[in-house]
């Protein structure tokens, strides 16, 4: 297992697309897709990455790919793998990319279903966290907090009110061969978890954090970082269950500043220092628990 | 060819195993349950080489059919009522995919008040999917239209997934003798699935796209076409099935006694037999009346109601469907033929059997009775006795 | 290999398939005009990391001679590349 | 058409046994025709269920529930009441599973239960009341209904069965010619 930059194939898969400049889903696919290899085949809900790589004629998938329903990423994707399974060819990696509420809302039905069943396909949630493609609408992966369209922050509430759903965990709890989760600001350890969980039979599930600049309220040129500093300032975490156990892949040694990463972004503005306190104190307890029930590498 | 005495669910389920679909994918619900345990059955005892697929919904159901459909495979579903609106969503992405998936519908009420017999509102409900819809009458033409209804939905010139429909209960769980053809006679008829329209490793290709404003009548056109279409395929169908298993089929309708017959009913689904037998009756009585029963309800056989119906004084729709607000869906559609054929004799809608409600020979004599006055009608029947 | 721009743009009724499917990777318009400003690398600088080409989102960045070039029909100006960029062999040029 | 109602509890194989008549008259090939079905519904052990078997020489477009039966066969004589005499038609006949002598001319009466457990070893007696009614109605053959027993019930219970059904229809014609 050795995929790095210098090893990554040169062949493009995910080419010519519409989505925004600097779009940090986008980045999550293209890079799967590159580690995967031509022999993937696709699923896309309907979302973001569909809407802007599947406009005909204007097909911007190089490897075979597809649209499924929103609700259907898992349930298509068993299909896939079982149509040709019958026919007899192996050599493939049936692999979704669904968004944030593709996944943990709508979505999550067929996904348990199909980690249920261990249908071998590879699942990539791309959390943007909140419903970008149709403008900025609150999922369960919201982060407490957070203004959307359907959150605003006034003077009575202030943005989301819940936290964000812990789909890595839930997805672990069927019991699923394989799972982990990633951030499009450590490319190296997404890179990896892709190629493992392309050896894997049965389900593997990975969910990637990447961020949206326009939902977001950030720069274009700003994704990758702050895709960094969630994972450093301690609101996300890098970490791998597999054989039944959680490993912490990366703990940074000191977390950066909280408020910092939150003040950086258009959705966090409105925050008092009450709100950022909270969430400071909702890190460190998660934080108590993954020292106590993950393996630290 | 073997005969064998089975219900309504079995004799499809029989078809299906004679059709060898790749990939099956159900979720359980009554009446279609039957269909998916005989098939478990026929997978695990190896008389049937399917990967079979235990679904959570029935809108993974569909949707796990159209993956498989997507990499080249033959695949089959069944539903029935709540299942069929729960996987709403998928079917026009199946037909707007043109994925050939055959689907049997056990025809039941759809809720509120819940109910689990049979009635046509739920595939009614969905006449406007892009689907092919057809209504058995009995065991037998549920078994070879589970055979036919692959070769028509594969048609390279048709490509559309088929439902095929079995009224609930009254078909699906009534036992009759039924002929089974042999696996030989069955691959004799059905060739494998071949289409350009799939997902190829060595052909890379993009599915299921989207299509803007500039593309989107051009595709919604062939896929009317495409379902047009499958009016030849039937037809094609229908005559090597003859040549092959001896049984002969008539199409899109079916016409009993219709030619010299003043006063016609239309229907569709099992009722029809106790129709026919009705028509036996009268006629002994020296009334001319006859049946028509509409086998397809897409593609619809607008010409051939036209042309079966042409003499006639008056002619009458039942049907176990009602589109509130408006009249019963199918007496809508032969209404539209009957006026683009410049056809102006009443017609009257009986709409009856709801929830399973029985319909009854009595009342059949009543709706070929009420045709004489030659007057139109929109009734129910059954709906209970007079308030006091 | 990757998606690459064609000539014929499928327009009448008979280029339209039959079904919704096509050739995968078939692109007919360029992604030039959304750009304001453009990564410009300064090949001396550059010392051939690959971070940009790694984290660029539509893959623009390919390599070229041990360093690194720009396919200015794909590139849509987000100037993560430049972010990345631990040599500061990028600069953003305002588009003319 | 002959027309047949049974009536059982969930669970005492009446629908088993208006299949396998279905099953058994259509055997002998063409112009038989025949339609089964248990009263519809969720099946619930232990409730009081009807099934029905339809018996003709033409194809059977009726497939409603028999309104007046030419028979109606009990399983069980619990199930057994005076309503019973209104689902018949005028020439038709009762077949009761009980130990009882029924004073009603149209009423058959046979202790199944003691034949099953002497030929069963288990109190159930769809397959004894089936072999009386073979015995009684002339238009079928024990061989026919040892045929649809050998045919559309599991193998290990053919023996059994068909040992039940030839009991029933031997002591039913012993009781015929008394």
């Amino acid at each position: 297992m050795s995929v790095s930059v210098k090893t990554l194939q040169e062949d493009e898969f995910f080419y010519g697309h519409k989505a925004c400049a600097g779009c940090g889903g986008s980045l999550a696919v293209r890079i799967a897709l590159k580690v995967l290899g031509e022999r993937s085949i696709a699923v896309l809900p309907a979302g973001c990455m569909s809407a802007v790589g599947f406009n005909f004629p204007q097909l911007c998938f190089g490897n075979n790919a597809i649209i499924s329903t929103f609700a259907g990423t898992a349930s298509m994707l068993t299909g896939i793998e079982a149509g040709l399974r019958a026919q007899g060819i192996t050599d493939f990696h049936a692999v979704g990319f669904a968004g944030d509420g593709g996944t943990a809302d709508i979505g999550i039905q067929a996904l348990s279903g199909a980690i249920d069943r261990n249908d071998d396909i590879l699942y990539i949630c791309y959390d943007n966290e909140a419903y970008m493609n149709t403008g900025i609408q609150k999922s369960s992966l919201t982060p407490f907090g957070a203004k959307t369209t359907t959150t605003p922050a006034g003077s009575n509430i202030r943005g989301n009110l819940r936290p964000k759903k812990n789909m890595f965990e839930i997805v672990a709890a069927h019991g699923i061969p394989y799972a982990a989760t990633a951030s499009i600001g450590y490319l190296n350890d997404f890179m990896g978890k892709v190629e493992k969980a392309s050896t894997i039979k049965g389900t593997k599930y990975i969910h990637i954090l990447a961020p949206c600049p326009t939902g977001w309220g950030i720069a274009t040129d700003e994704t990758v970082e702050i895709a960094k500093e969630v994972v450093d300032c301690g609101l996300w975490y890098l970490a791998e269950f597999e054989n039944g156990e959680f490993t912490l892949n990366h703990k940074p040694k000191e977390f950066t500043d909280i408020r910092t990463y939150l003040k950086k972004q258009g959705r966090f503005k409105h925050l008092t220092e009450g709100d950022i306190e909270t969430i400071t104190r909702s890190r460190d307890q998660k934080w108590d628990a993954l020292s106590k029930n993950f393996k630290i590498r | 060819m073997a005969k064998k005495f089975l219900s309504g669910n079995e004799a499809f389920a029989e078809g299906i195993r004679l059709a060898r679909p790749q990939v099956i994918s159900a979720y359980p619900i009554t009446p279609q349950t039957i269909v998916v345990e005989r098939l478990s059955e026929m997978v695990e005892d190896g008389s049937l080489q399917s990967e079979f697929i235990h679904v959570e919904s029935e809108h993974s159901a569909l949707s796990c059919a159209m993956g498989a459909s997507a990499v080249g495979a033959r695949a089959f579903t069944a539903t029935s009522s709540q299942g069929l609106l729960y996987m709403a969503e998928c079917l026009t992405y199946a037909s707007g995919g043109r994925f050939p998936i055959v689907m049997m519908n056990a025809n039941r009420s759809t809720a509120l008040p819940w109910n689990i017999y049979g009635d046509q509102r739920d595939s009614l409900s969905q006449l406007d999917c892009g689907w092919i819809q057809a209504y058995a009458e009995n065991a037998q033409e549920s078994l070879d239209l589970a055979l036919m209804s692959y070769f028509v939905a594969e048609h390279p010139e048709v490509s559309t997934p088929f439902m095929a429909n079995l009224d609930g209960f009254v078909l699906t769980h009534t036992y009759e003798m039924v002929d089974v053809p042999t696996p030989d006679q069955a691959d004799a008829f059905l060739p494998a699935y071949q289409t350009e329209n799939k997902l190829d490793l060595e052909h890379p290709r993009n599915l299921a796209f989207s299509a803007g404003p500039d593309h989107n009548t051009a595709f919604k056109y062939k896929e009317h076409l495409g379902l047009l279409n499958a009016q030849k395929a039937v037809a094609e169908a229908e005559a090597r099935f003859v040549e092959i298993f001896g049984r002969q089929y008539t199409g899109l309708t079916e016409n009993y006694r219709t030619a010299d017959a003043d006063y016609i009913l239309i229907t569709l689904g099992s009722i029809a037999g106790l129709a026919r037998e009705t028509v036996d009756r009268l006629r002994k009585q020296g009334e001319r009346v006859g049946l028509l029963r509409l086998r397809y309800m897409r593609p619809f056989p607008g010409a051939e109601i036209a042309e079966a119906v042409k003499h006639a004084k008056a002619v009458a729709v039942l049907e176990k469907d009602i589109s509130f607000g408006n009249e019963g869906t199918v007496y809508t559609n032969v209404n539209s033929a009957l006026l683009k054929a410049g056809l102006s004799m009443p017609s009257s809608n009986y709409i009856g059997g709801l929830g399973g409600k029985n319909i009854s020979q009595t009342e059949i004599e009543g709706i070929f009775r009420d045709l004489k006055q030659e007057t139109v009608r929109i009734q129910f029947l059954g709906i209970g006795g007079e308030d006091e | 290999m990757k998606p690459y721009l064609r000539e014929h743009v499928p327009t009448t009724l008979s280029d339209i398939p039959n079904t919704t499917a096509y050739e995968a990777g078939y692109l007919v318009t360029k992604n030039a005009g959304w750009r304001n400003v453009r990564p410009v690398i300064d090949v001396e600088a550059c010392v051939g990391c690959l971070q940009c080409y790694l984290y660029c989102p539509d893959g623009v960045i390919y390599k070229d001679g041990g360093k690194v070039a720009v396919d200015y029909d794909f590139c849509k100006g987000c100037g993560i590349c430049k972010t990345i960029c631990k040599a500061g062999a990028i600069e953003m040029e305002a588009e003319t | 058409m002959t027309e047949i109602v049974w009536h059982g509890r969930g669970g005492q194989g009446a629908f088993t046994a208006a299949r396998l008549l279905g099953a058994a008259y259509t055997m002998r090939g063409d112009d038989r025709y025949a339609l089964a079905f248990p009263s519809f519904g969720p099946e619930r052990r232990g409730a009081p269920i009807r099934a029905f078997t339809k018996l003709d020489n033409k194809p059977i477009g009726d497939r409603s529930e028999v309104e007046k039966g030419d028979y109606s066969i009990f399983l069980d004589d619990t199930l057994f009441a005076e309503a019973a005499f209104s689902e018949l038609k005028p020439e038709g006949k009762i077949l009761l599973n009980t130990k009882r002598s029924p004073a009603d001319s149209r009423v058959i009466a046979i202790d199944g239960d003691t034949l099953a457990a002497e030929v069963l070893k288990l109190p159930i007696t769809n397959t004894i009341m089936l072999g009386t009614f073979a015995a009684i109605f002339r238009d079928i053959t024990l061989a026919e209904i040892v045929e649809a027993i050998r045919q559309y019930m599991p193998e290990k219970l053919h023996k059994k069965n068909i040992a039940a059904v030839t009991a029933a229809a031997e002591t039913a014609a012993r009781e015929a010619r008394r």
